[in-house]
């Protein structure tokens, strides 16, 4: 069933490249088929998710199985390694509380992005071959539970993304997908070096050999003593931990790492950027739950203020950002670095507040931001320009579009009632409950403000008032005597038309619902959340 | 002549002369800018070694260093033939067989 | 000054050798068919014909059933331990045979040829006899029989490389690789005579023995001896500082003997080394340096560190895609070494893997190479600009192999860089930093490799030439073939590790 | 579920309904569906006065508490702390049921005088939308019995009336308006959560009850100081909600918005819900904190006062006696005057609806007009509204026989019993500021009766690109209002006048027209016990919080009280007084105080407001002094109070320039520094290229870039080894064995 849903969109790349390129529409229709598709196995999936089993680490006969769900495992390479041993890399997927969400949440944004990729004309074959490569990418490194495996997944992501925005990119994109591309890399080779000493490391309790399967590491026992990374090498731990660290937070983005960012989000194609920002960036908090945290939980514990500290830098220097952007994208994008901002402080946390808000926090945001850049997106369809200045007053012009901008800007600003809120408050209690980030988390509140400060005030210049000089669109009376305005070369519906509705609707439903109601998402993460604060270690609760 | 009034001479004569042959081609070798005297170079280093294998056969005993010398000549006939072979055609495209004229392709 | 031999030694003598030829039948069977192959040439003087290659194919392909046949002999040294047969030579004489055989497809591939050459025949002999040198220098166990297969290798090699006599840049890149072949292996003989000096043996397993008992107190003289050595084997693996005629012959060859240089005879020059480093370098006993005057650990470390470095920072300023490809061998050679310098067997067969993965991928780059350049008649960086429209496949292939070369999964290169990461991680934490340089170099190369694709689809062709250029089903066929082989292998490589562990084992020493 | 909790539910939700049915359908409806606003919040009022009846009439029991809960997000077993639960929850007690009413009443007259002023708007459905989803939010407000609930609706409100106070957004003083006030109420909602988060910290629930329960048994890990920073935190969104001083700026902007909304949501409720959830958190409030709260009441309540009295426009008048109250109301919560403070919170919540919809009326009398300068002479065309407008006043400044002299007085009393209580000296200071704010009131009052209704018309003396500009600044609203004599409005404008000031005469709460103590509210409304103790040194922290706290129901129930036996001398005193007994002396000693101070503060007050009329008279109705020339005498004070003591353009030049100073600069740093510590180095790079420039300008930033940067140098620099001169090789060749050799021969030697 998993492997289904991994597999499904390359499936559908296949069969695309058999389709003539001319065929543009039959294209697109067999990759919204597949996603649509992947869309009724997530959801078959989360009816059958039994939210009592915790995942994280292995059940108590030491084995995945009533631990994880859904588990697929076959043994897919089986090496003898000259004068080591053998090497048994597996076909190892499952899903548990963590991953679960982020399956619902990839399946969610990989169909929408689909959808919004409709208008793309440029070589529409090979843009939906790797965009269906993409999908498949980022649904196996979700639900991957073997260290190769993942590592496989993650790096397959880069190669399509760099084409995907260095193709059908903006103005600037060679610039923006070979950053990207480097960046990335340069965060996941460490990786790799860290993911071979694991190897070293660790024995599978069941079968005795070295395995790469996250389920046996993520239990400090199964660890070689005197190993690599055994418990015995803290130095090598403490490297192995960082190493790691940022090799994830270059995806979140983390403060100091995050310049690649605004650049990709600017020059990608609207529907890529909602796939970056709806998916990508998780992956970066995904790893280093799933990962990091479970494999070095002591390292964890000493670093959790350094953490908290750098979710702090992210809300703020991200919003002060965004509050000097004139590019809505660019703000957007600034946006998000700051929301992930919430989710590193609500892992440094270390509690499960914290932690269940960081998570929830990472599914609104998928969706959220989402919405946010679909909406860009039309603007941008329309206008061609994304510069802030360059409207206003389009309330009265565009009431839908302006209504639905305003939910997403409220729902991105965190207000109750929508999604968005109850993640971050969340954060806020777990980060404040803990005395590591307690001040942090008192620094970091005035995120509040100042993500109120840019959305209210770009949601002003560009809707509210009257029509600047200079606007990209003229105000003209129609013969029904009343003023509509017409954007220079577009013939299209003025306010949204079915196509985009049916993208943004079903994500604002979904915001509003999960901010009245979260427990469809929070029941399931609570047992796994709360078993990882466990595995997390005895400080965090002593501190509680 | 008589074998034993060379024996007097010790190895180290032998390999003091095979030295100074190498020194001598390796100097060659870098300074000459004809190639063909760079192969001169080449061969004089060749048959420094040639010398430290019989010296070395000679006083170690077993043959291996005989045959050895040998192939190294064999070896050396064959490396000039395709070596002058190559410098003519040098010599046909770029009218010269100055090696430090020869650097069409660089960096 | 000695007294002939004996019947008695002599009947024995031709009866080892009458038991030894019983091991040689590949070699025998492909020098014969060099010489058919002269022969054939000789009675059809035509230009470029199919025939030849197709002959030469169908020979090379005959010749891996004598190879297999091998597997079933007792892997055992012979002509006097001249000459051994053991795993790890098998697996190289089926590697060059290979080599050699894509070396023709991509030579038929190549239209260059058509104009630049009158006949083709004696090239392929030649093709032909570089592999019976290079399977020579996998198995030769003797100083002697090292240098001769060397240079036999060499010579054709020249005469390959300048084999476009009108071609000033053929020519150059021949006259360069001749004298700096010529001089290094000139000094490498040097070495050898101190070696037999210091020895009196020419006989690898016999030199370690008594090196092992012996080395010690003539350390300095060793010391030279290894040094002169290392330079005739640097030479011919093309690492740093020894690597100075690869940029320029690799870019001034023909085609198709680039990618066979800096495959095969790579291939070669490392089956060597390791085979001297191994059997010849006593390494069982504590420190190296104290045995032999030279720590050839550290000297290898040098060399690899080096050649990634160089290879990977310099192949950055590269707007000639073959010379860009020559500067990425180098880099590739450095990390063959990591894998010699664990020295055991995990480290071996990482080596071998890796040797594998890059013989796959390279040759399949060349092969593009060449077909956009049949089309574009350029290797340069910008005329690669759009070549993603109008060469779909060619584009798809190219990028997948430059991939593998970064080493990125799912390729087979990046299964080659985890052996030999994984081998040195094996060791502890005391190679990690090698590992490290490793690494980090591969993000750089990362970028330069890169290029190409972006060239290709990033960017506009200059002049709009919207034309589909058609390169023909068979290439098609062909790089489709390669490119699924080098994901497939990424996925599944099983087979490809495991032969390389059968393969990692040598004659008369036992690695562990 | 208790039958009143269900009621509860279903007022809670009929605004919502309206609100959704409005927002979607109101194109599709007759009258863009007002009738389906105004008709829902008529049932709900009518629902609540059944609750009102039930709780206040019929149970009449100062402790009535029915409460309701539910799960609402389930943590599960969390490790460290067990079973967690959110839960969200009602609560109705006596101060709910009276707001529930009030709340609705309001809102309903509101929805109703809407159907006359907002006619013709072109967004006319949509803006009872937003008072649907307003008064949703605020009964949310009213009803949520733990801290996360109210903030959330907290936010709503905040939502709801940036909503309507930007409904003309086409105005850019609209748009700015409302961005500010929301901007504001954030500021003041951090520290709220803050607070919360502080309490939450300690005991894990949001719940009143159980954090009470928890404080009294003492579980609050942290020091008192913590305690006393959450009492002002949490005090922190009232100062955003209800525009305390320094967060007082948005309320007067609020302005901007349609009057109605001035008067449903910046006068009567929202801005009142402040002090109401100060009121809900009053006994985690240590002295300490009460103190700082008395003393920004206090002066809020005067510095607004004094702002109001040289205002021009009718609304920003009312805009700050609003302001001036809420002081009152919230000295009167710091000085521990709870119930006086409540009482004044409905009263004034009734005549300022009262005034505002007054000024509704005249504004929509004189066609958008809302300069006092150009009105006068209106009690002849308008006589309903003058009369009704009037008497608010009247009620406002705090004459006798009217609901706000009751409440107001009795906030004074328990200033000066406050003062007393705490020893005097500075703490005279707030009775004082309260008084003198008392006499503004009533000048800044009279003057603005005088001007409105009394004299001649001035309407003609308004410059005409002035009146142009205004006509403008309204777009198509009024564009259907031909300008026609100004007369009375419609009875559905009238209605709501005659009923709110009914409300604010003094019957309705008490039948001692001078005493507010006799009436029922300040029966049904007692002071609740506080549960952490007084700053006195010998009662400690700990003492007092075993303590039993009367209607808290706490685990504390069952612990012996040696206090309660009667031998308490203030207990019984204060239970002499027919309350309940205090368990903390000081409170007691200031209630008690209060009480005695009860008739000072009347003679002073009645004073006092006369005073202010008098002035009022003697600067307008007599003109014995012309207002002109004393302002001109005192131009520094009158332009002070006129620019509204420059607060604006402080925080302009402070914090808002300053954040849009230090988000530029950051900008730069980002795109400047942590993007290219080597962009400046890529055009180095650039400089050492030898191909086309698209080459190095992918050099990648940050660190990559710096290794990029090194990398592509040192390539420059190696390449340049690579001569093409096969000599060049050979020597290096020799050269490198040399060194190794020579290197070697170093290390084997030495």
């Amino acid at each position: 069933m998993l492997s289904l849903i991994v597999f499904l969109p390359i499936i559908a790349g296949l069969i695309i490249l058999a389709v003539p390129s001319s065929q543009k529409q039959i294209i697109r229709i067999v990759s919204l088929l597949a996603a649509l598709a992947q869309g009724v196995l997530a959801v078959l999936i989360w009816k059958d998710y039994n939210p009592a089993l915790p995942g994280i680490t292995a059940g108590p006969n030491g084995s995945p199985l009533g631990s994880f769900q859904f588990v697929e495992r076959v043994p897919w390479i089986n090496l003898d390694l000259a004068g080591f041993g053998p090497l048994n890399i597996e076909y190892f997927i499952g899903v548990d509380g963590i991953s679960i969400t982020m399956v619902i949440l990839t399946a969610l944004v990989s169909a929408i992005g689909v959808l919004s990729s409709w208008p793309i004309q440029k070589q529409v074959k090979g843009y939906f071959i790797l965009y269906n490569l993409l999908a498949t990418a980022m649904m196996g490194c979700f639900v991957a539970l073997d260290f190769f495996l993942f590592y496989v997944f993650w790096e397959v992501m880069l190669l399509p993304m760099y084409f995907l925005i260095g193709i059908w990119g903006g103005p600037n994109r060679e610039y923006a997908a070979i950053k990207f591309f480097l960046y990335t890399l340069f965060g996941s080779v460490f990786m790799l070096l860290v993911m071979i000493g694991l190897y070293f490391s660790v024995t599978d309790p069941v079968t005795g050999n070295h395995t790469f399967s996250l389920v046996a590491m993520a239990t400090q026992s199964n660890y070689i003593k005197d190993a690599i990374l055994g418990p015995d090498n803290v130095v090598w731990r403490y490297v192995a931990f960082i190493v790691l660290f940022i090799g994830f937070a270059i995806k979140v983005p983390m403060f100091p790492f995050h310049t690649w960012l605004p650049d990709a989000h600017v020059e990608a194609p609207t529907p890529i950027s909602v796939i970056l920002a709806g998916v990508l960036l998780k992956l970066g908090t995904y790893g280093m739950i799933r990962i990091n945290f479970p494999l070095f939980p002591e390292v964890f514990q000493a670093g959790m203020y350094v953490i908290g500290i750098f979710g702090a830098i992210n809300i703020i220097y991200g919003a002060f950002c965004a509050l000097a952007q004139q590019d809505l994208k660019k703000m957007v994008a600034y946006s998000s670095i700051s929301h992930m901002g919430y989710v590193l402080l609500g892992l440094s946390a270390g509690n499960s507040e914290g932690m269940v808000g960081a998570l929830y926090q990472m599914f609104n945001h998928g969706t959220i931001t989402a919405m946010l850049f679909l909406l860009v997106g039309v603007i941008y369809d329309r206008a061609h320009t994304r510069q802030i200045d360059k409207f206003g007053g389009l309330a009265s012009y565009m009431p839908v579009y302006a209504g639905l901008v305003t939910v997403a800007w409220f729902a991105s600003l965190g207000l109750p009632g929508l999604s968005g809120f109850i993640s971050e408050a969340l954060v806020f209690v777990g980060a404040f409950s803990s005395v590591t980030t307690r001040y942090i988390a008192m620094v970091s509140v005035l995120g509040i403000v100042f993500g109120a400060a840019y959305l209210l005030w770009s949601l002003q210049r560009m809707f509210l008032g009257q029509r600047k000089p200079g606007a990209a669109y003229d105000v003209v009376t129609g013969d029904d005597g009343h003023e509509h305005i017409h954007f220079h070369d577009w013939n299209g519906k003025l306010d949204l038309d079915a196509r985009e509705l049916t993208m943004l609707v079903p994500l604002v439903i979904i915001t509003i619902v999960l901010g009245i109601y979260p427990m469809p998402i929070l029941g399931m993460l609570t047992a796994s959340i709360n078993k990882l604060v466990e595995v997390l270690s005895p400080v965090v609760l002593s501190q509680l | 002549m008589d074998i034993q009034q060379l024996t007097t001479i010790g190895i180290y004569h032998y390999l003091t002369i095979s030295a100074l042959l190498l020194g001598l081609g390796i100097f060659a070798v870098m300074t000459r800018r004809n190639a063909i005297v760079i192969l001169m170079g080449v061969e004089l280093i060749l048959n420094a070694a040639n010398i430290n294998f019989l010296a070395f056969s000679k006083y170690n005993g077993g043959m291996e260093g005989v045959m050895f010398s040998l192939f190294i000549i064999v070896i050396a006939a064959a490396e000039a033939a395709i070596a002058l072979a190559i410098i003519i055609n040098i010599y046909k495209l770029f009218k010269s067989v100055d090696v430090s004229r020869i650097d069409t392709m660089k960096e | 000054m000695f007294e002939l031999p004996s019947g008695a030694e002599i009947q024995s003598i031709i009866a080892s050798l009458k038991a030894s030829v019983g091991f040689f039948i590949p070699e025998i069977y492909l020098s014969v068919l060099f010489m058919l192959l002269i022969v054939i040439d000789l009675v059809t003087k035509s230009k470029k014909n199919i025939l030849l290659s197709l002959i030469t194919l169908s020979g090379l392909t005959g010749s891996l059933f004598f190879i297999y046949q091998q597997h079933s002999l007792q892997s055992s040294e012979f002509f006097f331990g001249m000459y051994v047969l053991d795993e790890f030579a098998l697996f190289f004489k089926y590697f060059f045979v290979l080599s050699g055989m894509l070396a023709v497809v991509v030579t038929m591939a190549d239209d260059q040829f058509d104009r630049e050459v009158k006949s083709i025949g004696e090239y392929y002999a030649l093709i032909v006899s570089m592999v019976i040198g290079m399977i020579m220098m996998a198995s030769s166990q003797d100083l002697l029989m090292i240098f001769l297969s060397m240079e036999l290798v060499s010579f054709t090699a020249y005469i390959l490389t300048g084999y476009f006599k009108k071609n000033q840049r053929s020519s150059e890149a021949a006259l360069k690789y001749l004298i700096y072949g010529a001089v290094s292996s000139g000094l490498m003989v040097y070495g050898f005579s101190l070696l037999y000096g210091l020895t009196a043996q020419t006989n690898l397993i016999k030199i370690g023995i008594e090196l092992a008992a012996t080395g010690a107190d003539k350390s300095l003289v060793m010391m030279l001896a290894s040094l002169l050595i290392i330079t005739g084997f640097g030479y011919k693996i093309g690492a740093v500082p020894f690597h100075f005629w690869a940029p320029d012959v690799y870019e001034g060859a023909p085609t198709p003997i680039t990618a066979y240089l800096s495959v095969a005879s790579k291939a070669a020059g490392f089956a060597l080394l390791m085979r001297f480093f191994y059997v010849a370098i006593p390494h069982s006993t504590a420190t190296l340096s104290s045995i032999v005057g030279i720590d050839w650990v550290t000297l290898l470390m040098i060399l690899s560190v080096a050649s990634m470095i160089y290879g990977n920072v310099v192949a950055l300023w590269q707007k000639n895609v073959k010379r860009l490809l020559a500067y990425s061998s180098i880099a590739h050679a450095g990390y063959l070494l990591l894998g010699l310098i664990v020295m055991g067997k995990f480290g071996t067969q990482a080596t071998l893997f890796y040797l594998l993965s890059y013989f796959l991928v390279n040759f399949g780059a060349f092969y593009v190479v060449i077909l956009i350049a049949n089309k574009t008649g350029s290797e340069n960086l910008d005329d690669y600009k759009g070549l993603g429209k109008t060469m779909p496949v060619a584009g798809a292939a190219l990028t997948v192999f430059l991939v593998s070369l970064v080493g990125l999964p799912p390729t087979v290169g990046f299964i080659g860089k985890l052996m030999i990461f994984s081998a040195l991680l094996a060791k502890g934490s005391v190679y990690l930093w090698l590992a490290f340089i490793g690494i980090m170099t591969s993000v750089i190369s990362l970028y330069y490799y890169m290029l190409i694709p972006l060239n290709m689809y990033l960017r506009e062709p200059q002049q709009a030439t919207g034309k589909a250029m058609n390169t023909g089903i068979v290439p098609k066929v062909i790089m489709s073939v390669l490119m699924a082989l080098t994901i497939y292998f990424g996925l599944f490589f099983t087979s490809l590790s495991d032969f390389s562990k059968y393969s990692s084992s040598l004659f008369g020493i036992v690695l562990q | 579920m208790h039958s009143l909790i269900q009621l509860s539910i279903v007022i809670l939700l009929l605004p919502l309904l309206s609100f959704v049915i409005l927002i979607f359908f109101n194109r599709r409806l007759p009258r863009r569906g007002d009738f389906i606003g105004v008709g829902i919040l008529g049932t709900a009022f009518v629902l609540s006065l059944y609750i009102f009846w039930q709780v206040i009439v019929q149970a009449y029991d100062p402790a009535f508490r029915v409460a309701w809960d539910f799960t609402w997000i389930d943590l599960g077993n969390v490790p460290g702390v067990g079973p967690l639960k959110i839960k969200m929850g009602i609560v109705i007690d006596n101060i709910a049921s009276i707001m529930l009413s009030m709340v609705t009443l309001i809102s309903f007259l509101v929805h109703l005088y809407s159907t006359g002023y907002m006619a013709g708007d072109k967004n006319y459905g949509r803006f009872f939308a937003y008072l649907g989803i307003f008064t949703f939010s605020m009964l949310g407000i009213i009803l949520s019995d733990n801290l996360f609930a109210i903030y959330i609706f907290w936010e709503l409100v905040g939502l709801s009336s940036y909503l309507l106070i930007g409904f003309f957004f086409e105005k850019e003083s609209a748009a700015d308006a409302q961005k500010k006030a929301f901007l504001a109420n954030r500021v003041g909602d951090i520290g709220m959560w803050l607070g919360i988060l502080i309490l939450y910290s300690q005991f894990h629930t949001f719940n009143y009850q159980e954090i009470y329960a928890n404080l009294a048994a003492g579980k609050f890990a942290l020091s008192n100081g913590w305690l006393t920073a959450a009492g002002i935190l949490l005090f922190m969104g009232c100062v955003g909600k209800s525009a305390q001083f320094p967060l007082h700026v948005w309320l007067p902007d609020a302005m901007e918005g349609p009057t109605p909304v001035s008067a449903l949501i910046h006068a009567a409720t929202m801005v009142a819900a402040g002090v109401y959830f100060v009121a809900r958190i009053f006994v985690v409030l240590t002295p300490d904190a009460l103190h700082v709260i008395a003393f920004v009441g206090a002066f809020t309540a005067f510095m607004a006062a004094t702002i109001a009295i040289t205002q021009h426009d009718i609304k920003r008048v009312l805009a700050y006696s609003t302001v001036s109250q809420l002081g009152y109301m919230v000295l009167g919560l710091g000085v521990g005057a709870y119930s006086a403070s409540l009482f004044h919170l409905v009263t004034h919540a009734f005549f300022k609806a009262c005034l505002f919809l007054g000024s509704g009326a005249i504004i929509h009398a004189m066609h958008h007009e809302q300069d006092m300068r150009w009105m006068g002479g209106l009690r002849k065309q308008m006589p309903w509204t003058f009369v009704t407008f009037t008497l608010a006043t009247l009620a406002l400044a705090g004459l006798p026989l009217t609901s706000g002299f009751l409440s107001k007085d009795a906030i004074l009393a328990g200033a000066i019993g406050f003062a007393e209580v705490e020893g005097g000296g500075i703490y005279y200071l707030i009775p004082f500021l309260g008084f003198f704010s008392a006499m503004l009131t009533a000048f800044y009052m009279g003057r603005q009766i005088w001007l409105v209704f009394f004299g001649e018309s001035r309407t003609h003396l308004k410059p005409v690109d002035d009146q142009h500009h205004d006509h403008n600044a309204h777009g198509s609203h009024d564009d259907d209002h031909s300008h026609h004599g100004v007369h009375e409005v419609a009875w559905n404008m009238r209605a709501p006048l005659v009923i709110l000031a009914t409300l604010s005469v003094f019957f309705v709460y008490s039948p001692d027209p001078l005493d507010g103590a006799k009436g029922w509210f300040m029966k049904m409304i007692p002071t609740p016990a506080t549960v952490v103790g007084s700053s006195n040194p010998q009662q400690g922290f700990v003492h007092a919080a075993v303590m039993q706290a009367p209607h808290v129901e706490s685990a504390t129930h069952t612990v012996p009280d040696p206090q309660h036996e009667g031998t308490n001398p203030v207990a019984q005193h204060s239970s002499a007084h027919g309350d309940h007994v205090y368990s903390d002396p000081r409170q007691a000693a200031i209630v008690h105080a209060g009480h005695g101070a009860h008739y000072t503060a009347i003679y002073i007050s009645s004073v006092m407001v006369i005073l202010g009329i008098g002035l009022a008279c003697i600067f307008y109705v007599f003109g014995v002094i012309d207002p002109a020339k004393t302002a001109l005498a005192i131009r520094p004070l009158y332009l002070f109070s006129f620019n509204k003591w420059y607060w604006d353009e402080i925080y302009q030049a402070t914090f808002i320039r300053g954040s849009v100073l230090i988000a530029k600069m950051l900008s730069w740093f980002d795109t400047h520094v942590v993007d290219g510590i080597v962009n400046g180095v890529a055009t180095l790079v650039r400089k050492f290229a030898f191909l086309n420039n698209s080459f190095d300008k992918h050099v990648v930033d940050g660190l990559v870039n710096f290794t990029a940067f090194t990398v592509n140098t040192t390539g420059a620099v190696l390449r340049k080894l690579q001569t093409g001169k096969v000599q060049t090789y050979i020597v290096m060749l020799i050269l490198v064995v040399f060194g190794y050799f020579v290197f070697y021969f170093s290390r084997i030697v030495y």
